[in-house]
């Protein structure tokens, strides 16, 4: 059997578009606009004025807060603007637009650390803090404040993230057929980070070929375990993949550190390698450009802030008439409408699906057939809480556990009336967010 | 037959002398300390306990209409009557008076065929639904959504949605209560006195250019107003004129100069000064103190008001020591 | 005019079946022929306005905390009176009637009345109200039995009117068809009352 | 940019396809089965009586969404159902007419005064027949032997009423005395099983309805597989108990459903005065169904350990 | 005796529910079924007021109202006396002795003294000649009985809330309707014990 | 006055009325209400004994035997009340019988609860007449010796044990063939 958890669903994967596509490396792009937040947690200050002129690596944004990143120029060149700006995200935010000298130099205070074997548990977190590394995964949480957990929560387990369950995305597929032996080291400095002494590296089966690739680079060594996983979403859901790999379950309202867990992608292992070889901040990364809107679907190294519309450019752009581009993938990305907006660091991938390919549902009522709820991987009654939504109940909501939702999709996925459960629990779970901070 | 009849007496007599003894000692002994309200609608309750209310008897909705869980007109067996009654039990009706009276205004005028639609928006049909989108679907990132949330929240139905998809608020029926303040996702909706008429209806924040780019009604930070404003109350900040209502005194030039029309007031409001004859010395403060020399007139004689050049700002009012001039609204 | 409008009241805009909806119990159970709800009506009529009268000349003697057991006292009599008379002179129809006729003791409507509006005004006033009342509940009722009889059994009063061949509904004279029945019915005037707000609001 | 504009929804971008007129076309083609073994014994009056009342049961609905102004849903194919499982349900001699009435009140009563499809407490076509059978009990319990087209009865008031045993081959093959579409409990299974492949039914009710039915009349000394295989009980077991709208949400909550269903069958065919108990037993679990629901809502993940 | 006790509660749950085809009652089930918890709530209420005027209506009649051959005319203004009397008395003390248990069902007292279905218990016990452990097993039945038919209903009005019940039919129609589907539901129940 | 002493008093005052008015009524309407007991009991008795105009109650062991007379005081007959157990609660009947002759004379439906068109046929005549002129030693087997109302052969069926049980008694007090 192999290991996975309760629930969930198996969409279309997609994935051969892009799964043999090697990594490419983008064409400098230029201009970049790179977002002050694109972090959960405090925005960054910019630190650098119109008209500064600027290099690679150079930290352009200096984060105040503990749960904050610095920012970091992705190319060399000037600073044309610095003020709100769309991103992808919808609306606008204090970003940093620097236009590109063509000469894409390197800051010169950047230079390549000490080898991890010299360097301190507190060294390795302040590396990642300075290289500005957030989770790749998605959620985009500062890494070293994950890998900073109280003592009292006893951390034993590091669990890479190296599932992608998401349809289409083969960013990180790509990254451990190509790079596994960064994966590793970047593993390794987490480890030696957190103190922990055991770690898995869990992974779907449809990478069959990844898992070998990285079992290769493991060679011998014993801490380091992988896991293959069944192919079903969200196995990549950290609740899921911990559940799924340890056995383990995050408490309601918990953090995966509750139960001495820490999940990181496999991309922000690769990013911590990165810092530790070379010393560059994190300004670029893999992104998966891939749908049937767009003419070549590639996995592009793309620099950080690279607007949307110049990656789709570089793809051949579009194929028919575009209906929805989205960033990230299908399940859980968001949807665009302003291609000038950039790609941040948790750009896995960037998805284009044809005008004729987008299918527009209008909701039915609801038959109660519970298929949400057996697709519902927390074991949630969406359907009850999409109607306590819709009828402003968020106490009801609340105590049906609308808060422990991940927002999947799922429910949304299965149910055959069409309703558009998961964003009605969206809104149950921002009412109820709002209404805990009025307390 | 007479037996039977007295048989049947005492032993009534009986049952009502123990009973009645037994309820008049237990409310002596058993009574316990109730907020006198509930006592006070118990009273008012028809007190049949039929429980058609959805409540736990009278008793029960008395304390819930206390606690402020039920309705003052619960009660469908006592109809208005008790209502009433309950309604000054519960002191209701407090409302401001009259002229403090608070009601809310729209601020965004890029309805459909003003700002530009960024996305072709899909999914469940509320205003804080789809700003979770993307940040809605209106290039303007400030603009009114125009789903209806706070149409759907307003209790007395004060609130419309108009033709161009933004709403209008219809200021008898709004009570102030700032319930569609709260609600609204994009904070287009204000509470202002409702003396106050002169208002910058956008919110946007980004440069002149860029909120052209996006609605023809927005404001571009020009400062034209700044300019005209003769009470030094309307100033640009953050790229968007703001009202100081201490010193706005409802002139409404600011209206007139404003290029895109994004200060708005209703001008049938505007007031005019009117100088009464009887009471006038000609003692000429107010044609000094006019900003826009709209009086006239000779020292000890009567003044005159150029009734074009008046914008109603109300200073002359203030000024003159007789009570002479009145603000009167053009009808 | 005022006793006018309050002896109207109960027969339509607070009409004890249809509007307020309570003292249902006998409107439910007894309503299996058009006969029985007429007798259960004005039994029930007889026992309010008597009721009513009194409890309105004596609603100065009555102090408030022992007023409820004084009222039940008042209509259990009356009830009472009611209930042997009928065994007396009408006891077929009180065979049919039986246990609700004793109920009327606490039929909602009698002592809602006598609660809201007996105890706190004058004899006529009272008495027209009571009156009103009474008979709302005697129409409201008669009406659903007849509608009753006439699905159940295909008569009217026990007059056969239903064509011959006509198979008889019987679920409307068991329980289910008495809920039934008085549901469409309550959503039937419901439907009405909103037509004429309506019109009365557009002129 | 250009001469597009992008669709904007909240995430998922993707969605299974799964609609519910597929759902509901599934069962009634799962339910032709039992009709055609329907025709088979009972011959064009079984035929004459389904569309009778499919067609009745659809322009109810359709009626009914006209006057309220709303969308013609009847192409979603529920109210089909519903028809095709009153007739199912009907003796096969009944009056036309009846049928029809037995329609309009399954679909009014049942399912539209509610709200429509989704919205309805009880499983509407069952309303129907639980309706006409109090409304019209002669006809309603009046049967046809499938082979000689004489008056007959059932099975299950042969057992009660004269304690004579019927032959298990017959009443899996449906040569028996009964409703157009309880006879052959056969056909009525292998419908059954293919909605439970397709994922449109959960096991979990049929399997714990037939399950506390056998345990049950086993316990108090009745053969259980006669009453497995007699009256309504699969019909009701795989077609009706499975209604998703009238059933509990949680897997539990199922079980306990069918458990008492099975109980409260059992116990008015035992002990009871009529015959059948599965229509009634049915009707009361979804009357339970939302105090079931209420008290089954499931463990959710990391919810123990959560203080 | 068991076995009469037995079919005594379970005739008056089931199969003469006392709400759904005795018609009791009928005024709280239509007002306080709108939430389970109120609904559980009133129903333990008369559950409870039930049992209790089921004895005192036993000891009245054949200690008082027969001996002295008051029971045709006295029967009826002394029974309601009596309860509601004992019920006030009832409520006072739970109101003393805990203002928990009082919120939790003390409150409902009040609503069940002028509720039918208490009247009907009372009346039905001497109309059975029953003793006083039939009656309190008739009470107790009745009470449960009433308990269900709330519960059940409540639990379908909570659900209704998120229905498009057109707008004629909220409110008490639609409960009626609901109540009439219910009581042909119960139906089933007929002749399950010979009930006496 | 005291609050309280005046509660007492007032409820005591209107106890005592009501205990007034209702001993009136009752002492007004209890001879009227005997009578019509009386007369409901005889008219059924005299139904189901033909040619009977006059009735005598007399008690054998734990029955109420109602006798039959005519004009000339000749005893027509007996009845009494069987009590059988159908379809809705239980069935009360008169049952009128010659023990001279062994015979059933004639029965009477005393009450039901039935369902209306069903099994409350059992009191229309087309059913109750079919028991004119059975003899003591039938079985009354439903469907055979009983015609059942179609439909409702619970109720029928109740109706035919109660008689057979309650004749078993009858045929202990007074053997057929014997005086009565
Ligand atoms: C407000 C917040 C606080 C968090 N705090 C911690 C933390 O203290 N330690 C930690 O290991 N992870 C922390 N996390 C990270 C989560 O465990 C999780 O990895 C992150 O939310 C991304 O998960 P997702 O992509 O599955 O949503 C935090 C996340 C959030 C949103
Ligand atoms: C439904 C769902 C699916 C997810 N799928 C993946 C995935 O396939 N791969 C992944 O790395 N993270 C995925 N995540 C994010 C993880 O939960 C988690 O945030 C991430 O692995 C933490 O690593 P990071 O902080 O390095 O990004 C998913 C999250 C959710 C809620
Ligand atoms: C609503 C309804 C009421 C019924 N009422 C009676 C009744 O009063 N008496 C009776 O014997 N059977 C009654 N029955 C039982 C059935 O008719 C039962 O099948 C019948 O008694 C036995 O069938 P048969 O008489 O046709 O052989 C009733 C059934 C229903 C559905
Ligand atoms: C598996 C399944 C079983 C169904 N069973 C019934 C049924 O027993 N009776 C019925 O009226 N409709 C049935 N339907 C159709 C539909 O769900 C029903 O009309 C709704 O209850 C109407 O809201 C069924 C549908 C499905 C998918
Ligand atoms: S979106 Fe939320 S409710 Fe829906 S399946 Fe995912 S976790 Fe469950
Ligand atoms: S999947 Fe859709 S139709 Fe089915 S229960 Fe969930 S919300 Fe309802
Ligand atoms: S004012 Fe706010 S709540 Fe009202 S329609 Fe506009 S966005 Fe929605
Ligand atoms: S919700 Fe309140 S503040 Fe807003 S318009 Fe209505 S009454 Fe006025
Ligand atoms: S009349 Fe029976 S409870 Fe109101």
């Amino acid at each position: 059997m192999l290991k996975t958890f309760i629930g969930g669903i198996h969409p279309p994967y997609n994935k051969e578009l892009t799964n043999q596509k090697p990594i490419e490396k983008a064409i400098l792009p230029k201009k970049v606009i790179i977002p002050m937040g694109m972090h959960i947690g405090a925005p960054c200050e910019p630190i650098v004025k119109v008209g500064d002129l600027v290099k690679k690596g150079q930290k352009i944004g200096e984060a105040k807060a503990f749960v904050s990143v610095p920012a970091h120029a992705s190319i060399s060149g000037k600073v044309v603007a610095v003020e709100p700006r769309p991103w992808p995200g919808g609306g606008l935010i204090m970003s940093v637009v620097i236009e590109s000298d063509g000469k894409d130099e390197l800051y010169e205070g950047i230079h390549p650390p000490k080898t991890l074997s010299h360097l301190t548990p507190d060294e390795i977190k302040n590396l990642i803090r300075e290289a500005g590394i957030t989770g790749l995964g998605g959620a985009g949480f500062p890494t070293q404040v994950k890998l900073s957990p109280p003592p009292e929560k006893g951390v034993d387990i590091i669990i890479v993230n190296a599932a992608e369950c998401e349809p289409y995305i083969t960013a990180d597929h790509r990254l451990l057929l190509e790079r596994p032996d960064d994966v590793v080291l970047g593993l390794e400095a987490i480890m030696k980070a957190t103190g922990v002494k055991k770690s898995f590296i869990g992974i779907e089966n449809n990478k069959l070929d990844a898992v070998d690739s990285i079992k290769k680079a493991l060679q011998d060594k014993k801490d380091i375990e992988v896991v293959v996983l069944a192919t079903k979403y969200p196995q990549g859901g950290e609740k899921q993949l911990i559940k799924a790999v340890t056995g383990r379950e995050v408490p309601s309202g918990g953090l995966p550190m509750d139960v001495g867990v820490i999940v990181n992608n496999a991309g922000t292992c690769a990013a911590i390698s990165n810092v530790l070889k070379t010393g560059l901040p994190l300004i670029e990364r893999i992104t998966t450009v891939t749908g049937s809107g767009i003419k070549e679907p590639k996995n592009l190294l793309i620099k950080i802030g690279t607007p949307l519309i110049d990656i789709i450019g570089q793809c051949g752009g579009f194929k028919g008439k575009p209906g929805k581009v989205l960033m990230g993938g299908p399940m859980m990305g968001l949807a665009q409408s302003q291609l000038e907006a950039p790609t941040i660091k948790g750009t896995s991938g960037l998805l284009v699906l044809e005008k004729a390919d987008v299918k527009l549902y209008e909701p039915s009522p609801c038959i109660r057939c519970a298929r949400c709820v057996d697709a519902c991987p927390i074991n949630l009654l969406p359907t009850n809480l999409a109607k306590f939504a819709e009828k402003n109940m968020w106490v009801e909501a609340e105590s049906y556990h609308a808060m422990d939702c991940i927002e999947c999709g799922c429910c949304s996925y299965v149910c055959p009336a069409h309703i558009p459960l998961t964003q009605h629990i969206r809104i149950a779970k921002s009412h109820i967010i709002s209404s805990r901070k009025k307390k | 037959m007479a037996n039977s009849i007295l048989t049947s007496m005492l032993s009534m007599g009986g049952l009502g002398l123990v009973l009645g003894g037994g309820l008049a000692l237990a409310s002596k002994k058993l009574a316990v300390k109730t907020d006198p309200r509930v006592d006070a609608i118990v009273e008012a309750l028809p007190g049949a306990n039929c429980g058609a209310c959805g409540y736990p008897g009278c008793s029960g909705l008395a304390k819930s209409i206390v606690e402020g869980k039920a309705p003052i007109n619960a009660c469908p067996v006592g109809g208005t009557p008790v209502a009433e009654k309950i309604a000054k039990i519960m002191g209701v009706s407090d409302i401001d008076s009259e002229d403090d009276k608070k009601i809310v205004r729209v601020l965004c005028q890029g309805g459909k065929s003003e700002a530009k639609v960024k996305s072709e928006y899909h999914g469940v049909k509320t205003c804080k639904a789809a700003s979770m989108v993307n940040n809605g679907p209106k290039s303007c990132s400030f603009a009114c959504i125009g789903f209806g949330d706070c149409v759907k929240v307003c209790p007395v139905n004060a609130i419309t949605m108009g033709d161009n998809g933004l709403p209008v608020i219809d200021g008898e029926k709004c009570t102030g209560c700032g319930l569609c303040v709260k609600e609204c996702p994009k904070m287009v909706l204000a509470l202002t006195s409702s003396k106050n008429e002169v208002h910058v209806r956008c919110r946007a924040t980004m440069k002149g250019k860029d909120t052209r780019a996006v609605c023809s009604i927005g404001c571009i930070a020009c400062k034209q107003c700044e300019k005209i404003c003769p009470f030094d109350a309307i100033h640009v900040k953050n790229n968007v004129a703001v009202i100081d209502y201490e010193k706005c005194r409802n002139c409404m030039l600011c209206v007139e100069k404003c290029p895109t029309k994004s200060i708005k007031s209703l001008f049938v409001e505007r007031k005019k000064a009117v100088i009464d004859e009887e009471k006038c010395i000609g003692c000429t403060l107010c044609a000094k103190n006019c900003p826009v020399n709209a009086i006239t007139g000779e020292v000890k004689k009567v003044h005159v008001v150029n009734q074009d050049l008046c914008i109603g700002c109300g200073i002359c009012q203030e000024k003159c020591r007789k009570g002479a001039i009145e603000m009167v609204r053009n009808e | 005019m005022q006793l006018f409008k309050d002896f109207i009241n109960g027969i339509w805009n607070e009409n004890p079946i249809f509007k307020m909806v309570i003292g249902i119990c006998s409107a439910l159970a007894v309503t299996t022929a058009a006969n029985n709800g007429i007798a259960m009506g004005l039994a029930l009529t007889f026992v309010l306005t008597c009721s009513s009268i009194l409890i309105s000349l004596l609603r100065n003697v009555i102090p408030a905390k022992v007023r409820i057991p004084c009222y039940i006292i008042v209509v259990a009599t009356f009830t009472t009176v009611v209930d042997l008379f009928m065994k007396a002179y009408f006891p077929s129809l009180y065979e049919v009637l039986g246990i609700f006729i004793p109920l009327i003791v606490v039929n909602c409507t009698v002592l809602a009345r006598a609660e809201s509006f007996a105890s706190k005004v004058g004899l006529a006033r009272a008495t027209a109200d009571a009156l009103g009342m009474g008979l709302g509940f005697t129409w409201a009722i008669t009406l659903i039995s007849m509608i009753r009889e006439l699905l159940g059994a295909g008569t009217l009063f026990g007059y056969r009117v239903m064509w011959d061949g006509f198979t008889p509904w019987v679920s409307a004279i068991l329980p289910p068809g008495a809920f039934i029945v008085m549901g469409i019915l309550v959503g039937l005037i419901n439907m009405i009352n909103r037509k004429t707000a309506k019109d009365t609001h557009s002129h | 940019m250009d001469d597009y504009r992008l669709i904007t929804t909240s995430s998922p971008h993707l969605h299974s396809g799964e609609n519910i007129s597929r759902i509901m076309f599934s069962v009634a083609i799962a339910l032709l089965l039992p009709t055609f073994a329907g025709i088979y014994f009972f011959g064009f009056r079984a035929l004459s009586l389904v569309v009778i009342t499919s067609l009745a049961a659809m322009l109810t609905e359709a009626i009914f969404q006209k006057l309220r102004n709303k969308p013609i849903a009847i192409s979603d194919g529920s109210a089909l159902v519903t028809g095709m499982l009153l007739a199912l349900n009907l003796p096969p001699g009944l009056p036309y007419w009846m049928a029809v009435v037995g329609a309009v009140v399954a679909i009014s009563l049942g399912k539209q005064i509610y709200g429509g499809l989704g919205s309805n407490p009880f499983n509407p076509a069952l309303i129907g027949r639980v309706f006409l059978m109090i409304t019209f009990t002669t006809p309603m319990t009046t049967w046809i032997n499938p082979v000689d087209g004489t008056t007959g009865a059932t099975p299950l008031s042969l057992m009660k009423m004269q304690g004579l045993q019927t032959d298990y081959a017959k009443m899996l093959i449906g040569n028996i005395g009964g409703s157009l579409g309880e006879t052959s409990a056969l056909l009525i299974i292998i419908g059954g099983i293919y909605l439970i492949y397709k994922g449109y039914v959960d096991w979990r009710i049929p399997a714990s309805f037939l399950g506390s039915v056998a345990v049950l009349s086993g316990f108090l000394g009745q053969d259980p597989i006669f009453h497995l295989l007699s009256g309504g009980l699969m019909l009701g077991a795989f077609f009706m108990a499975t209604d998703m709208v009238t059933t509990p949400l949680s897997k539990l909550g199922k079980i306990i459903f069918g458990i008492g269903a099975g109980l409260f069958t059992v116990l008015i065919r035992v002990y009871g005065g009529y015959p059948e108990g599965v229509s009634f037993s049915i009707l009361l679990m979804n009357a339970f169904t939302p105090l079931i629901n209420r008290f089954t809502v499931p463990k959710i993940y990391g919810e123990v350990k959560a203080e | 005796m068991a076995k009469e006790l037995f079919f005594i509660i379970v005739g008056s749950i089931f199969v003469n529910n006392f709400v759904l085809s005795r018609f009791l009652g009928q005024c709280p089930f239509l007002g306080v079924s709108s939430k389970t918890e109120t609904a559980v709530g009133m129903g333990m209420a008369t559950t409870f007021v039930l049992t209790m005027t089921a004895v005192a209506a036993y000891f009245l009649q054949n200690y008082i109202l027969a001996p002295f051959g008051l029971e045709p005319f006295l029967q009826i203004v002394s029974f309601i006396l009596v309860i509601a009397s004992l019920v006030q008395l009832v409520e006072m003390v739970i109101l003393k002795i805990s203002p928990t248990l009082y919120n939790a069902f003390g409150i409902f007292l009040p609503l069940v003294t002028t509720n039918c279905i208490v009247m009907g218990v009372a009346l039905l016990i001497p109309m059975n000649n029953y003793n006083l452990i039939k009656s309190i097993a008739l009470g107790l039945g009745a009470g449960i009985g009433f308990t269900l038919a709330l519960a059940l209903m409540s639990g379908i009005r909570e659900d209704l809330e998120f229905a498009d019940v057109p707008e004629a039919l909220r409110g008490p129609a639609i409960v009626f309707i609901t109540a009439g589907l219910l009581s042909m539901i119960f139906m089933g129940f007929t002749g399950l014990v010979p009930l006496g | 006055m005291n609050q309280y002493a005046r509660m007492i008093i007032v409820l005591m005052i209107i106890s005592i009325a009501s205990g007034a008015v209702l001993a009136l009524s009752y002492e007004v309407t209890n001879p009227t209400i005997q009578e019509q007991a009386r007369q409901k009991l005889e008219q059924s008795v005299l139904t189901v004994i033909p040619g009977a105009t006059k009735m005598e109650e007399v008690q054998k062991e734990d029955m109420m035997i109602y006798i039959g007379l005519d004009d000339q005081g000749n005893k027509k007959g007996i009845s009494f009340k069987a009590i059988g157990s159908g379809f809705d609660g239980p069935i009360e009947i008169m049952v009128g019988y010659n023990p001279k002759e062994g015979k059933l004379l004639g029965i009477e439906i005393l009450s039901m609860s039935e369902t209306p068109g069903l099994g409350a046929r059992i009191k229309e005549e087309a059913f109750t007449k079919q028991f004119k002129e059975k003899s003591a030693e039938d079985e009354f087997t439903a469907k055979e010796d009983v015609q059942v109302i179609s439909g409702a052969t619970i109720s029928s069926t109740a109706v035919a044990n109660a008689i057979r049980t309650s004749l078993d008694k009858i045929v202990k007090i007074y053997p057929v063939g014997g005086d009565f």
